[in-house]
């Protein structure tokens, strides 16, 4: 076994690096993502000087580039783009909504669509309104479209390689800006970590703080919120709060049914997610859990989402706006002693 | 040069013939949705697939397809049964008049957008080192689409085998090119580079076409390198199945000038009457097959 | 007052020419929108013939339409928009959500952007997969953009009237292309209408069939769905079946409130939505009722909505993949018939 | 000319000093997130800024705005206050130093985006007869958006009072402009019959800015249509913030001709002496006012 990347970063820069060596049909594009440089956050270095001739840097045309790696995946490429910060998305969204998201189903399956389109999103950094989102909820429930963002408990480069080998349909890959630099968990005394077979060929982790006893509260989120929620497990435990996590790969397609048990045990839910409250990804998972034990609950599901505004420049607007780690565990406290 | 203009003509008349028969299917209720249909056009669609490698070159087309369809793959059965939501159609039923996929074509319905997919279909061609070249279809209002020049821009950085034909056909929708389109639409490749070719209205015809695609396509192929080909025809028939709001008169004098018509006029009567009996005939049974109540094509799904 | 107009299409073409004539800020611009043609669905019927200085046909190019439109709502101006095909708006996310949305909270309340943009959603007409569609969903949940959708039983005028001329918010104003022909009820002896003020300052419409006693079934949906819904509900009356509808005219900012007691009383809830499942509309409606009656209701809430797959061109394959009178119907026995 | 060239240099190296400052408080960790300064195009602010009427005509601006911002409103305590995120910034530290708004001008940091909603305030402005032209400042690499010929095409129809500048810097972040241009920035408003003009690189200063824009300026105003204007300009400093990977004999061979010390030369040292210590006192007076602990203009929000 390969040692173990050891940030988020580096799982996801081998793992670029491994598919370009093993497959010819990979393609990176994207803006500003050439050596010495390597795009924005860095997930491409290295890649344009091991692969000169299939790293390509495109102009600022965000619609052009997904366009673009559409026509490649129509012919037989398995591209993989990058959108520098998915506020930008916003600008493809015709190419996957219209174009990359249709094409296999309308073409009457004659034809597959393996692309993967590559952003990270997030705020916390003081970039401010247009460089801060987390956009993902625009491209939740588009048929046909996948919405992948692997959490800090997750191999990232596991399932971007999926992404970007296995599958064949047009994938939406989050990367929050937050996990970049984070260290994987990896196993450790603080967790038990599992990974489930959800369905979707993207795993759920399964993730246990180290309390005793039966776990008091089931909390679901996913991607960028592993961060804070690692946080949160850990001081948790250390008040003797058992507590169990859920977070799914897949965002779209996505399927709880794994965990619908361990909610009608537990009684106690708490989704949370990183972009605005309303609508998005939460309401979806709520009502999976609702529908399936929600007379086994004990108390209305705790969702926690930002503040519905802009995401300030200024950095004590900004934390006031987002989730935090406070946030979360005061969502938290407050559902361990409702009812 | 007879053998060129008979096969031109076939396929012409094919296209016209076809287009007619949804024209009027449509107003049977035979066929519901949408159907534009390219009449007076043919030429575009004759002029340039014949000029292109059928086995290896790649097409991306729009919403008014049926002509570049036919004149690339010939599938006159499989496209009205397309149009008409057949289970035999090319795409099943399931893409209909706009959303059409056969081997290396592809169509779909929002303006602009299949440009940069083209784009890319041009690099993955290049990189697979293919010889192939691929074409997209645009129309002249389409050039008001911004990821269209995104396109050109990249495609000429990036050297991409790609033939941008442009068929100014002289309206979008009911909008005449001149309120729509600024400046000269000959000149909106040439400041990225583009070489640029041009066939002027009173020039427009299938041989002028097929001359000037040839001339593109060499271009293409040899330099691997982007052109652009604006073709100044006319729609003669209106924009989609009936309202047609353009001055009487100026439709009738362009019938007059119909680029099929004229063709016709080429070929020895006793010839054109036999390729007309031919494709009425062909016709005819691909209709009886598609909408014969006990035929297994008729299947709705 | 003035006679109530006769479709649901003619109410918002005088309501238009009330505005331009009522407020010069007023201007309308989109593609193909002069006369004669006056626009697809014709909504601009007449308007550039009296107001030649005020109605502007554009080119193909929808990010540029919403775009201007901002412009001219930052500048003074009242624009009303039109996007031929909702299908198309795709095209103006960036517009919509990094422009229009976001100039008044990130400037500080310095700015306004009284936008509309009206656009036809929906399906059942054959034009195919990039036709069809119903994408409002997309929308739903960004901060600051509000998403309005007249169904039948609202006054549809009225609520273009309050998006373009009191609503200092960029508002998405979504036409299901159903609804244009269809006559609006007003009173009459199948359905006892109110209008209710759910706070977004566009009225949701309660609606219950004509038959005895309380109501057995709560249906909750929006926009061109109440054209079957009318139906289902007079066809539940005269198998005297009760049920109560609400339609609020706000989906985003959704506010299902006033409906809550009721939804407890009932205990059967049905929400239905035109996209497609997963994500959307209904989830959001959904878990606003969970949350706060969850417990009282007799039987998980029942959703409807479109299949998660393109809508072919096809009739009766479009017919399966989309909500239908008949299925509503179904849905609406299925749950009368639970627990 | 010798007013114009003091009013120039204090408007030049106020930017300069602001910006110097911005950066030195990043590097300090008083201000974060991102810095964009234009140390070395701050003859483009200039040049562009006073040839309008700052008091009705509209500026649209990008994510590299500090500059025009000042030669707008020389509202220096506002900017800072708002790049460092307080209260008393221009849009109360929401905005941040990519999203600025004061009177008629506005900026976001989505490149091409803005420049629909400036031809749609140049459409406003026509309407309500104002007699206002708008600006809008695009980078090179943002001549990549496809968005910005859909508003080059709607400006020249309608006849638009907008002027188009595009700065071109060399650079979009890490790429340099051949790499992401294709064909000739020049040109590229050419096709939509947008007049143009240009200033070449050997030229690039105030002056030269200044005249060009005068001339463009007046063209728009008294004939109400776009211009489109070209300058070739140098990015001194970093993209943002620190990293900068270009060649640094090329970035000092451009420091040799930086056109604010260009400039500085045609004052006579006392003058320019003076003002640059009322500038340095004017900065020090506004970062005591924002930074020191005990003001009010400190306040986190
Ligand atoms: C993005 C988008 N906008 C609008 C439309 C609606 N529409 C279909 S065809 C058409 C006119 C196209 O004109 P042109 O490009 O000249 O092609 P032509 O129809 O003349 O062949 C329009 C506006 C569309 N299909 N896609
Ligand atoms: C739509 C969009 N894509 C990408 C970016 C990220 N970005 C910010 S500045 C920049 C380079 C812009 O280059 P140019 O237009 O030449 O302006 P300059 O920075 O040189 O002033 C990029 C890619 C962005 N802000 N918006
Ligand atoms: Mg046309
Ligand atoms: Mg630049």
């Amino acid at each position: 076994m390969p040692p173990r990347p050891l940030t988020y970063l580096a799982a996801l820069q081998s793992a670029l690096h491994a598919m370009m060596a093993e497959d010819e049909r990979v393609i990176v594009l994207g803006e500003d993502i050439l050596d010495p440089y390597g795009g924005a956050f860095k997930v491409t270095k290295g890649l344009s000087t091991a692969f000169p001739h299939r790293v390509w840097t495109t102009p600022i045309s965000e619609a052009a580039i997904v366009g673009v790696a559409n026509g490649l995946a129509l012919r037989g490429m398995r591209p993989v783009a990058e959108i520098m910060f998915g506020d930008f998305i916003t600008l493809a969204a015709d190419q996957l909504i219209n174009h990359a998201a249709k094409f296999r189903a309308m073409y009457n399956q004659q034809v597959s669509v393996p692309l993967t389109i590559r952003t990270p999103m997030g705020g916390g950094r003081g970039y401010g309104p247009t460089h801060s989102q987390s956009l993902e909820k625009l491209y939740l429930g588009v048929p046909h479209l996948h919405v992948v963002a692997p959490s800090l408990f997750h191999q990232p480069g596991e399932l971007l390689r999926r992404a970007v080998l296995l599958d064949d349909d047009p994938v939406l890959f989050i990367e929050h800006k937050s996990l970049y630099p984070a260290p994987l968990p990896g196993p450790n005394d603080d967790f038990e970590i599992s990974a489930i077979d959800d369905g979707t060929g993207y795993a759920a982790m399964r993730v246990r703080n180290a309390a005793d006893g039966p776990p008091d509260a089931l909390i679901i989120t996913y991607g960028g919120l592993s961060l804070p929620l690692a946080e949160t497990l850990r001081h948790l435990a250390r008040e003797e709060v058992a507590a169990l996590a859920y977070l799914p790969g897949s965002l779209h397609p996505l399927n709880l049914a794994p965990i619908l048990a361990d909610a009608a045990r537990i009684g106690r839910v708490i989704i949370i997610e990183d972009g605005p409250e309303g609508f998005g990804w939460s309401p979806e998972a709520a009502v999976q859990i609702y529908d399936a034990v929600g007379p086994q609950l004990t108390a209305p599901i705790r969702r926690v989402a930002a503040r519905a505004d802009i995401i300030p420049a200024a950095q004590h607007l900004e934390a006031e706006t987002l989730v935090t780690a406070s946030k979360i565990e005061q969502a938290i406290w407050e559902v361990l002693f409702s009812a | 040069m007879q053998n060129l203009t008979e096969t031109f003509y076939r396929q012409m008349q094919t296209i016209r013939r076809v287009e007619e028969t949804l024209l009027k299917l449509f107003s049977q209720g035979k066929i519901r949705g949408t159907v534009h249909t390219c009449l007076g056009q043919e030429a575009t669609a004759v002029g340039v697939i014949n000029a292109l490698d059928r086995q290896r070159d790649v097409i991306f087309s729009n919403h008014r397809a049926h002509g570049h369809f036919i004149a690339y793959g010939d599938d006159v059965a499989g496209l009205i049964a397309e149009v008409a939501g057949k289970s035999s159609g090319v795409c099943g039923g399931l893409g209909g008049t706009q959303h059409l996929h056969q081997r290396n074509f592809y169509t779909n319905g929002i303006q602009g957008g299949i440009v940069p997919v083209a784009t890319g279909a041009a690099a993955a061609e290049k990189r697979k080192g293919s010889g192939a070249i691929t074409v997209v279809f645009l129309g002249d209002g389409t050039m008001g689409e911004g990821v269209v020049y995104e396109s050109f821009n990249i495609a000429a950085l990036w050297n991409l085998p790609i033939l941008f034909v442009v068929d100014n056909n002289q309206y979008a929708q009911t909008t005449p090119v001149i309120r729509a389109q600024a400046g000269r639409l000959q000149d909106r490749a040439v400041p990225f580079g583009i070489k640029t070719g041009v066939v002027a209205a009173e020039d427009y015809d299938v041989f002028s076409v097929y001359q000037a695609a040839r001339r593109a396509v060499t271009y293409v192929r040899d330099q691997s390198a982007p052109y652009y080909l604006l073709l100044n025809s006319y729609r003669l028939g209106p924009h989609s199945k009936g309202d047609d709001h353009r001055d009487e008169s100026e439709i009738a004098r362009h019938w007059q000038n119909d680029p099929l018509a004229r063709l016709a006029e080429q070929l020895p009567p006793a010839r054109r009457q036999a390729i007309d009996a031919a494709i009425e005939q062909r016709l005819q049974t691909i209709l009886t097959a598609i909408f014969a109540p006990a035929s297994p094509l008729n299947a709705a799904h």
